[in-house]
């Protein structure tokens, strides 16, 4: 392989920023790099890496097909939070709902996060402003959700008084208690249940 | 390359800037270095007198050695040159060395010098061969000295992407708690009755005015009142009294502690 | 030219650091990597850019012959004293090896500060404590230091072989018994050497 063409190969490939074809010559101690830098962008051709010239510099650079190598995504599994879940439910239940009103649901203050995790998600979005003093921003659920939690329209979610007989509005320690009073009440019913099949 | 070469300084050729031996420098003869600062202790500077003597270190002169280290101190000593102590603690091993190998073998102690002589041998020859192995790996085409990565990589950059999971079950229960937990709660706050200290000043100085006599600090205490209300007028009657002492308008007595407080007028 | 050659030559010229074949096969999804890093090699051995091994991380490289026309006035490698390299060197081809141990073979103490440049260089670092009194900590290289140096691995350290058939590595202790056992030995053989000088 031609010397020249391998002291320019190298010297683009140690340069920090493109170089100029004077620039190179001056480095290479004033050798006429023409030629050796035609050589060297036919080589690279066809490869994983080109010699590009940009506004009269060169330089290496990846091959445009296979920009998509440089920035690739990973994607992790990951499960919601207990306070993005409970934000969600609100979204859910009340939509269209604002961040205020979320709060005052809640009983607590709900970071910015928690609701930038659901719209990452794509279960939650924003769908305009509410007309009153501050516009704020109000958020709904998306068609991803409903098919997330395999709910046909939001009127699938259970109401109040369903929540209620399912024990699930009482405070969290008199459910624990109520488990623990009855439990064989989980083994009995799947048993009966076996027949309906 | 055989084991001598590698043993041997002059074999391994050490790159001049890399490394600059102070034997390199000195001269064949005499002119030894009376620079401390050239040596790292007594080993290193034994390993450059030994170096001298231009044979592999396994054939050593250890006598011839010992020699030339204790004419080196003898020389600095005369220069007074202030020697470190481990230099001097080593001349004095180099000393006793020297005259334990020149005793007839029955006499010699033990561990016997010989034995001792071969330490220092194995001990010069390991610390040599580490400083040739040194000099050989400085000597290597270095990466950003002599080779270069790539001067502007583009980086491979990987995101990150969350997976949201949550489930049908934990949103309705997480619903279900909300709504638990923020039933409203409405707290009262009841209608306590109490005597204000300007209530308390003013009837209190009142009645000081009528009676002259000692009372007991219960006395100015409202009859009839709630008992709640009365230890309310107790606490602010009380620091009323302490107010109209501390202005000279009344007396305070207790005749023992924990007994009954006693308040008279004074008249102004 | 093969796809996944130049997926893997585009992966490592635009990494920032050394890669294991692990790595990139990761980065491609799962391929299997080693054939396409063989033909890299080859394919880069006469150019002026390489592609190197260098403790299991591959990396480009300009070639070492071109040394002459890439060093860099302004960035000259930090000069190590002479106490550091020595202290490498030991810590190289010893390692794991305790400062004692270190301290033993130069006769000196070492500073505190000869580890720590070393250490902060990337080229030693701590690798856990010598079960024994005192538990002291012991250094070992990294692979930086390979890659800085060029050496594949640890056995590509100069003369390491010799060394070690020389018995240099091993302790005084060790090198004395063996002498005492068989005192005649180290009188003959330089003997015999002579000739071969």
């Amino acid at each position: 392989m031609d010397e020249l063409v391998r002291a320019v190969e190298a010297t683009l490939f140690a340069a920090e920023e493109p170089m100029s074809a004077e620039a190179i010559s001056t480095h290479l101690g004033g050798a006429n790099v023409k030629d050796a830098l035609a050589e060297l962008e036919e080589q690279y051709r066809e490869r994983g890496v080109q010699l590009v010239e940009r506004g009269k510099r060169w330089h290496f650079q990846t091959a445009p097909d296979l920009a998509h190598l440089l920035r690739r995504e990973r994607e992790e599994t990951r499960r919601l939070s207990r306070a993005a879940t409970e934000v969600l439910a609100i979204v859910a239940y009340h939509e269209p709902v604002s961040r205020a009103e979320i709060e005052a649901i809640r009983g607590v203050q709900t970071a910015k996060g928690t609701l930038d995790v659901l719209m990452e998600a794509g279960w939650v979005r924003i769908v305009g402003r509410r007309e009153v003093p501050g516009r704020p921003v109000i958020y709904a659920t998306t068609p991803l959700f409903l098919s997330h939690f395999g709910l046909e329209s939001r009127k699938d979610l259970p109401g109040i008084d369903e929540l209620r007989a399912a024990g699930l509005l009482d405070p969290v320690e008199d459910a624990l208690a109520a488990a623990m009073d009855v439990p064989d009440v989980g083994e009995t019913e799947p048993a009966e249940q076996e027949s309906t099949d | 390359m055989n084991e001598e070469g590698l043993i041997d300084g002059p074999a391994v050729s050490f790159s001049e800037d890399e490394w600059q031996g102070v034997a390199s420098a000195a001269t064949e003869d005499q002119a030894l270095y009376l620079e401390l600062d050239g040596w790292e202790g007594p080993l290193d500077l034994l390993l450059d007198l030994a170096r001298r003597q231009k044979v592999d270190l396994r054939r050593i002169s250890i006598l011839e050695l010992v020699d030339q280290y204790l004419t080196y101190i003898e020389q600095a000593e005369a220069l007074r040159l202030e020697l470190a102590a481990d230099y001097l603690v080593m001349a004095a091993w180099l000393a006793y060395l020297k005259s334990a190998l020149l005793l007839p073998r029955e006499e010699q102690p033990d561990p016997s010098p010989e034995e001792l002589a071969l330490r220092l041998q194995l001990r010069l020859q390991r610390l040599a061969a580490m400083r040739d192995a040194a000099a050989r790996l400085m000597g290597r085409d270095r990466l950003g000295r002599d080779v270069f990565q790539r001067g502007a990589p583009e980086g491979l950059r990987i995101d990150r992407k969350n997976l949201w999971q949550c489930d049908w079950f934990a949103l309705v229960q997480a619903y279900g708690q909300v709504k638990a937990r923020t039933v409203p709660v409405v707290h009262m706050v009841r209608d306590r009755m109490v005597m204000t200290l300007d209530s308390a000043l003013a009837r209190v100085s009142a009645m000081l005015g009528v009676n002259l006599d000692w009372m007991d600090l219960r006395d100015f205490l409202p009859p009839q009142a709630d008992p709640k209300l009365k230890r309310s007028a107790l606490a602010s009657s009380f620091v009323a009294a302490l107010e109209l002492a501390r202005l000279g308008k009344a007396e305070i007595a207790q005749e023992h502690v924990f007994g009954p407080l006693k308040l008279r007028g004074i008249k102004a």
